[in-house]
């Protein structure tokens, strides 16, 4: 059974070699290079939000802050969700920017720090309004892009070191912990992971015993802190996990072993599970990240830009890649966080970069 | 052995006359139909899907894809599978980005002689120990992995100097992406190379009938290793491909177009049991697959509702494809 | 039981033997706790699949399909996103919808003629996508005592998770070896012909089939959910190619026919402990994947060699 | 039509109505008419012998009566009742029943179940298999034939002449399905049991006649006289008599069974001596194997060797490794003086060797593809300049050998599974010729399955071939076409070449004198 017959197949041939033959290869006529920066209504704004997936609760309620945010401002917004799958997200972005790319705002967050270079790259050429959140590699700047708005992120290095601290205390100064790592190519894994280490320095009785990776994952973190359990038993005072969803997965599998409430866990980003952990005592800290701000911050700024309220040459240096605000939450102040609040005049175009803790260096 | 009795007189009709029959021919394009149909229907869900620029963007997303499932075609031609592609194609990525910085130019071709190499080893795996492929292959995707994620310490690999691989990210014409212009050139060269050989001849009766194949003197070992060999070339050149869209190798970059280029052979209407089905539909069933891997999300179906849509018609397009003429017991 | 049954619990005697020589912690009590702990939900979607296997086809559907059923029983037990608190029957209700799954997935295979490697692909996605609708946004978290307990509690010091799934191979031999269902999907995947020869309508028991794996699916899923006290999408990740994994190397056949759940049992065993010991003796992560796989072509190879014949047919 | 049974009506007999009786059978299948409007009768408690050379429709009529196969034409009539027989089932229902010459087992199962297969009845309860129920129904079913084999046992553990016996038992459940006695048909159920194995199965025969009426069918004409009470004879899709055995000779059955015309019209009109050259083309010296031992061989050029020998005798796998597809231990094989190494199948077609396997359907032939690509799928050389397919190098090529075998096909592009059976079986054979550097040609059973029309083409076809200088082993369907066509044959029995016999024309040697040497 032939599909295309003799005929065909040769006329595509000589098409095909007639093109290569003329070589008229070039770039790719780029976007909208008339759309100047503040010409949008606010009606033509188009927001776009990119997260991993939507059954994981720190990415779902990141996309209801975004809508949050576009509904604010009477629009919607497009969730887009790419599965964990880096192939995925790029192919979504280069289709959303294949679009009306005029006044276009994406809010994403890539899925490795490798991932936003093209990201990055195909936004500044389709002339859309891109922030990105977490993951970037550290030569890529925003300040030597015209679109690319911002980059946000937390401090990885500090909330590793202050969870690591304050596990420190929970074992009274000395004991062995384990860590439970994120997905190894992140900027965030590397970053928490190099605060466990400069806490470790200054924790001098705490022993790192075994690290394993567990991909931010729950299921990974139960199974890979059963076997480290039975493998060093006792020993293990204390488990030190980059984010809530692994710490919450090490406290079952504590729970498992009988051994909930004698070792104590702590985990970064603040999920409500991690706070009501802390709140009756199985888990000892988190660092707070806030989902919700961060879906709308970043359609926030894209939108302020586009609508013209804020020029992106206003924007200051240090606010074109930042660490946002974070807080440790320890049983002591777990109620101030419990109930999430988004507070609508955080995304006021005056107010956009009030989280800012710091410059990213 | 019991050999069962054969109840039906293979497909002999009465009257015998040349050529297929009006229903027949429907279903040999029914990749296209499906294509058509599909794009019709994003289009309606959203006019703006109907877009020169979008187009341009859903070919060139397309490009790997439609590369890994037409090697992979080869084998289930010839009655095998391979579930190896996608982690051969990711370890590809990460040797490429590991190479560009010394071998420059010459990492392309490397990489895909290394990952044809590969696929060959396979190949000669399958056929000497007689491992059904699906477990060898099965075995080299965990093996390929674990070698992907040791070359690259589990990190990603990025490529600062792309400049040899970056002409891939051109457009011919302006409109028609480098990478789909590579890949059906990949494309019409293994059909025109089985066309114009009697590759095509031993590849079919290899899928459909290996005995009757190996008793006629047809090189089914030697066939069906080139089969394992062309798959994993196509599978490097996906990876060179991904990397020039990326920027930068990954032990996992490729990992989730197994399935899809799996998907992409059968929609097209090859049959999964071997011998009938061409590189052709495989280029059809990968535009469906990709118009419903991006189409979906884009035109706005929300991801929960897009990926029970992505299994339904999956299995529909695989019900209205398939040539069960071809194929007398299903499992 | 022929010699070549001895090859898998052989190899799963001499693995342990090696793993417990090169490290003390493996051989300890806690660490074969651990190993009967982590079989466990392995153990009952290996059970599942190998019905399927046993007929020749195959089933990719276990990953969508525990999501699916993970995301049902953590809704219908007491929970913190709302008020349902049905216990038990929430289990039934998971593994029904686990069964039903499995259904879809047998319907396609035998009225639309898709073949079972693409019908239970595309019912995964079905699956994952109903699952993420369930979800919506906010993790349900189980608060149901019996249904936490099942991975707490311990009785002669084995999880009830583990007994659980011990009763399930149990009840999945007592199928394959006592039911019609269970014998038929043997017979088709030796000679469906000689079934319809024998005047056995087979289409009926192909459905069933799918119909039992899918609802030993669900019961994973919820297996899953009482170890993680949460309902999650992703609960059945992996676990698809893991279950054929470890029903080939226990000696069931792809091509249907030979093999069982005791088979099955068997090559689950030679999996977890294979990846439990390749941690104790530390060998790096990224490489148990390697090994595993290397190890499950050399199971197969072995297999195989010794009946090799010239002219034969490997697909 | 020469001699015609006379079909009383059913109405008016004082004999009991028969068991079975079909009526003006008719079937075609393209280019053959398998059944040219076939009378039988079965009466009630007899053996009823069906005798015929291969093609006469022995076993489109056997599939008739059972269900596999519908007629076009024609009535079926159980204990007087026209009946419609749809399915396997529906004959049961019927009280007909049969044991098929390919056997129908299921291999992963134990004897008890495949003799329960389908109509488990009291062994199943609620889709509960009660195993002692089960053994305890088997063991009854095979009490009844006096057959000791353990009813647990996998089938695949049993030797052929036990599944033989499973499914005879198998059979007779049909019993239960019919309030009257059944029809057994036994479709060469001796083919593969050795002399003991086949007393026991006549005295299960006869025992059967108690209770049932039997439908034999064997090739052995002295079988049949032996065990049945009358013989139908089949030929061209016709029955043409019908002979009650008592003091009845075998040769009075052949003559009805080859016509009147006689067997040598078939095979003879040998026109080319064998060029007997100084050293033979094919020389085998104790070639040892899996099944066969010790064997000699030698062809000459244009001469055609026949190996007899019954199902099990090792000829099939000596034809085999002699094409390299069956791996051998010991000996060697000398084509043309030089010794010749056959590690595949590859090797052989290189040294010019061609076969023909019996199995045309899976094995002789890629059913899908078309007459061209099969005609040229091991001579790829002949349609191809240079590495490329040359069409019209192919299409002259194929329309050629087309045109000299007249093989009726409405293209070269058609599919050959479109094809009726010779002319499939002529593509196959063309396979070999198209390189024009045939030196040996293995043929397996080259006419099983033919018409009788294909079958003499075939024949002139081999002749012609010898004629050309081609040495020919010939594994053939019957005695008679194994002594019609050889110039020499070999009997092989066990494994071992028993006996030489010469086989020139006008000297040919009976087929008692070879029989005596198969068992």
């Amino acid at each position: 059974m032939k599909f295309t017959s003799r005929p065909a197949a040769a006329l595509i041939c000589l098409s095909l070699a007639a093109v290569t033959v003329t070589g008229c290869s070039e770039e790719a006529s780029s976007g909208n290079t008339a759309a100047d920066a503040g010409k949008c209504e606010p009606s033509e704004v188009k927001l776009v939000g990119q997260v991993r997936n939507e059954s994981n609760p720190y990415e779902a309620a990141w996309l209801a802050g975004g809508d949050t945010f576009a509904k604010s401002v009477g629009l919607s917004q497009e969730r887009l969700t790419y599965g964990g799958d880096s192939t995925k997200q790029q192919e979504q972005i280069s289709q959303v920017l294949a679009g009306n790319t005029k006044c276009l705002v994406l809010n994403v967050l890539p899925n490795g720090d490798s991932d936003t270079t093209p990201i990055v790259k195909g936004a500044d050429k389709a002339g859309a309004y891109l922030v990105t959140q977490w993951n970037k590699p550290a030569d890529l700047k925003p300040a030597d892009y015209d679109k690319w708005l911002s980059h946000i992120t937390y401090n990885g290095v500090e909330s590793g070191q202050q969870i690591g601290d304050a596990l420190a205390t929970a074992i009274g100064g000395s004991g062995g912990i384990i860590a439970l790592q994120g997905v190894l190519d992140t900027a965030a894994a590397k970053d928490r992971y190099a605060g466990l280490e400069a806490s470790l320095k200054k924790n001098t009785g705490m022993k790192l015993l075994d690290q394993q990776a567990a991909n931010f994952s729950r299921a990974e973190a139960l199974a890979v802190t059963k076997t480290l359990l039975t493998k060093h038993g006792d020993k293990i005072k204390g488990i030190w996990a980059a984010n809530d969803d692994m710490a919450l997965g090490a406290l079952e599998a504590l729970q498992q072993a009988g051994r909930a409430g004698k070792v104590a866990v702590v985990g970064i980003d603040a999920v409500p599970d991690a706070l009501t952990a802390i709140k009756n005592g199985s888990m000892t800290a988190t660092v707070s990240s806030d989902g919700p701000w961060q879906g709308g911050i970043g359609l926030a700024i894209g939108y302020c830009v586009a609508t013209g309220e804020l020029k992106v040459a206003d924007i200051a240096a240090e606010n074109r890649a930042f660490f946002a605000e974070q807080f440790l939450i320890s049983k002591d102040n777990v109620g101030d966080f419990l109930q999430p609040k988004t507070d609508p005049a955080d995304f006021k175009c005056a107010n956009v970069f009030n989280r800012v803790a710091g410059s990213l260096s | 052995m019991s050999t069962p009795v054969t109840t039906k007189p293979a497909a002999a009709p009465a009257t015998v006359k040349g050529g297929p029959g009006p229903a027949q021919r429907l279903t040999s394009y029914m990749p296209l139909i499906a294509l058509a149909v599909l794009l019709a229907a994003l289009t309606i869900a959203d006019p703006e899907f109907l877009t020169q620029r979008s187009l341009t963007a859903a070919s060139r997303t397309a490009a790997p894809l439609i590369v890994l499932a037409a090697g992979a075609t080869l084998v289930v031609l010839c009655g095998g599978i391979d579930l190896s592609i996608a982690a051969l194609a990711s370890v590809s990525t990460v040797f490429l980005a590991l190479w560009l910085p010394e071998l420059g130019a010459l990492a392309t071709p490397a990489v895909i002689l290394v990952a044809a190499a590969i696929g060959a080893l396979q190949g000669v795996a399958h056929v000497l120990l007689r491992i059904p492929s699906f477990i060898v292959t099965l075995g080299g995707m965990s093996i390929f992995s674990a070698v992907a994620l040791v070359v690259s310490d589990a990190g990603t690999v990025r490529v600062v100097d792309d400049s040899t691989i970056a002409w891939l990210d051109l457009y011919v014409g302006g409109y028609v992406p480098m990478s789909l212009t590579v890949a059906v050139i990949v494309v019409v060269l293994i059909s025109v190379v089985l066309k114009v050989t009697p590759l095509h001849s031993w590849i079919s009766a290899t899928g459909y009938s290996e005995s009757a194949a190996r008793l006629a003197g047809t090189p089914v070992d030697l066939v069906k290793i080139g089969a394992f060999c062309v798959s994993g070339a196509c599978a490097g050149l996906a990876a060179v491909m991904l990397v020039s869209r990326q920027f930068s190798g990954s032990p996992t970059m490729a990992d989730n177009l197994l399935l899809p280029a799996v998907a992409a052979i059968v929609v097209g209407g090859t049959a999964i049991t071997g011998g009938h089905g061409s590189v052709w539909r495989s280029l059809a069933g990968a535009l469906v697959v990709t118009l419903l891997r991006v189409g979906l999300p884009i035109v706005g179906v929300p991801s929960a509702y897009e990926q029970i849509l992505y299994g339904a018609i999956i299995v529909a397009a695989v019900a209205l494809t398939l040539d069960r003429s071809k194929v007398l017991i299903i499992k | 039981m022929s010699w070549r049954d001895a090859g898998p619990p052989a190899a799963l005697v001499v693995i342990f033997v090696v793993f417990a020589a090169l490290s003390s912690q493996f051989r300890s009590i806690d660490n074969v706790q651990n190993i009967m702990d982590a079989a466990a939900v392995l153990a009952v979607v290996t059970c599942g699949i190998t019905f399927v296997l046993m007929m020749g086809s195959i089933d990719l559907s276990a990953a969508g399909v525990m999501g699916a059923s993970a995301l049902t029983v953590s809704l219908l037990v007491a929970n913190n996103r709302n008020d349902n608190d049905l216990g038990i029957l929430a289990i039934g209700v998971a593994v029904l919808v686990g069964a039903g799954f499995g259904c879809v997935s047998g319907l396609a295979l035998v009225f639309l003629k898709v073949p079972s490697f693409m019908a239970t692909l595309g019912v995964s996605a079905v699956g994952l996508g109903v699952a993420t609708l369930m979800f919506a946004g906010v993790q349900p978290n189980i608060s149901d005592a019996m249904l936490k307990s099942w991975a707490i509690e311990r009785f002669l010091g084995f999880s009830h998770l583990t007994w659980i799934a011990a009763a399930c191979l149990v009840v999945g031999w007592l199928i394959q070896r006592y039911t019609r269902l269970g014998r038929y999907a043997f017979a088709i995947g030796g000679a469906e012909e000689v079934l319809t020869l024998s005047g056995v309508r087979v289409q009926p028991y192909k459905i069933a089939v799918f119909t039992l794996a899918g609802a030993f699916y669900g019961l994973g899923g919820v297996m899953v959910t009482s170890q993680l006290g949460a309902g999650l999408v992703q609960a059945g990740d992996g676990y698809d190619f893991s279950a054929i994994t470890a029903a080939v190397v226990g000696g069931t056949l792809l091509t249907g026919g030979r093999g069982g759940v005791l088979h099955s049992a068997v090559g689950v065993l030679l999996v977890v402990v294979l990846t439990n010991g390749l941690v104790q003796v530390g060998v790096s992560p990224y490489w148990q994947g390697g090994v595993q796989g290397l190890i499950v072509v050399a199971a197969v190879a072995a297999a195989v060699i010794p009946q090799r014949r010239r002219n034969q047919v490997v697909k | 039509m020469s001699v015609h049974v006379d079909q009383e009506p059913t109405t008016s007999v004082p004999v009991p109505v028969p068991a079975l009786e079909v009526r003006g059978l008719v079937k075609h299948y393209p280019g053959v008419k398998a059944l040219d409007g076939v009378d039988l009768v079965v009466r009630q408690h007899e053996v009823l012998g069906l005798a015929g050379e291969n093609g006469a429709g022995k076993s489109t009529l056997l599939k008739a009566l059972v269900g596999l196969v519908r007629p076009d034409a024609g009535e079926i009539y159980v204990r007087g009742e026209p009946v419609k027989l749809r399915s396997v089932v529906e004959a049961a229902n019927h009280g007909i029943g049969m044991v098929f010459q390919e056997q129908s087992l299921v291999p992963n199962l134990t004897a008890a179940e495949n003799i329960v297969l389908g109509s488990e009845g009291i062994a199943v309860r609620r889709g509960l298999y009660r195993w002692n129920a089960m053994r305890r129904l088997a063991q009854e079913q095979l009490d009844k034939i006096g057959s000791s084999i353990d009813p647990l046992a996998r089938t695949d553990t049993l030797s052929f002449a036990d599944r033989q016996m499973v499914e005879i038992a198998k059979v007779l459940r049909i019993e239960e399905r019919s309030q009257h006695p059944p029809v057994i048909i036994l479709d060469e159920p001796t083919s593969v049991l050795e002399s003991k194995e086949i007393e026991t199965l006549f005295e299960q025969i006869r025992r059967l006649r108690e209770f049932a009426s039997v439908v034999f069918v064997s090739h052995r004409l002295d079988e049949v006289l032996d065990v049945c009470d009358r013989v139908t004879v089949l030929r061209g899709g016709q029955s043409v008599g019908e002979v009650a055995t008592a003091g009845a000779v075998p040769g009075e059955l052949h003559r009805m069974m080859i016509g009147s015309s006689g067997s040598d019209d078939h095979y003879h009109g040998n026109a080319a001596a064998p060029v007997l050259a100084e050293q033979p083309r094919l020389s085998v010296r104790g070639l040892s194997g899996k099944s066969f031992r010790d064997v000699d061989l030698d062809v000459a050029a244009g001469e055609i060797v026949a190996i007899v020998g019954v199902h099990g005798s090792g000829r099939e796998d000596v034809c085999r490794a002699l094409f390299g597809a069956e791996p051998t231990t010991a000996g060697e094989i000398l084509m043309d003086g030089k010794k010749l190494e056959l590690p595949g199948t590859r090797a052989a077609c290189a040294a010019g060797i061609g076969y023909v396997p019996a199995e045309r359907k899976t094995e002789g032939m890629v059913g899908p593809m078309s007459v061209a690509e099969n005609m040229t799928l091991t001579k790829q050389k002949a349609r191809c300049s240079g590495p490329l397919v040359a069409p019209k190098k192919q299409a002259t090529l194929v329309d050629s050998w087309i045109s000299r075998l007249s093989i009726r096909t409405p293209g070269r592009d058609t599919a050959i599974q479109r094809l009726s059976g010779g002319n499939q079986q002529k593509v196959v054979l063309a396979r070999w010729l198209v390189g024009g550097d045939i030196k040996l040609l293995l043929l397996d059973h080259p006419t099983r399955g033919l018409d009788i029309g294909a079958r003499s083409e075939v024949y002139r076809l081999m002749r012609e071939l010898a004629g050309s200088g081609v040495a020919t082993v010939l594994l053939a369907d019957s005695l008679e076409e194994a002594i019609g066509m050889a110039d020499r044959i070999l009997v092989m029995n066990d494994g071992r070449v028993a006996a030489e016999v010469a086989c020139p024309n006008g000297g040919k040697p009976s087929p008692l004198d070879l029989v005596k040497e198969m068992v």
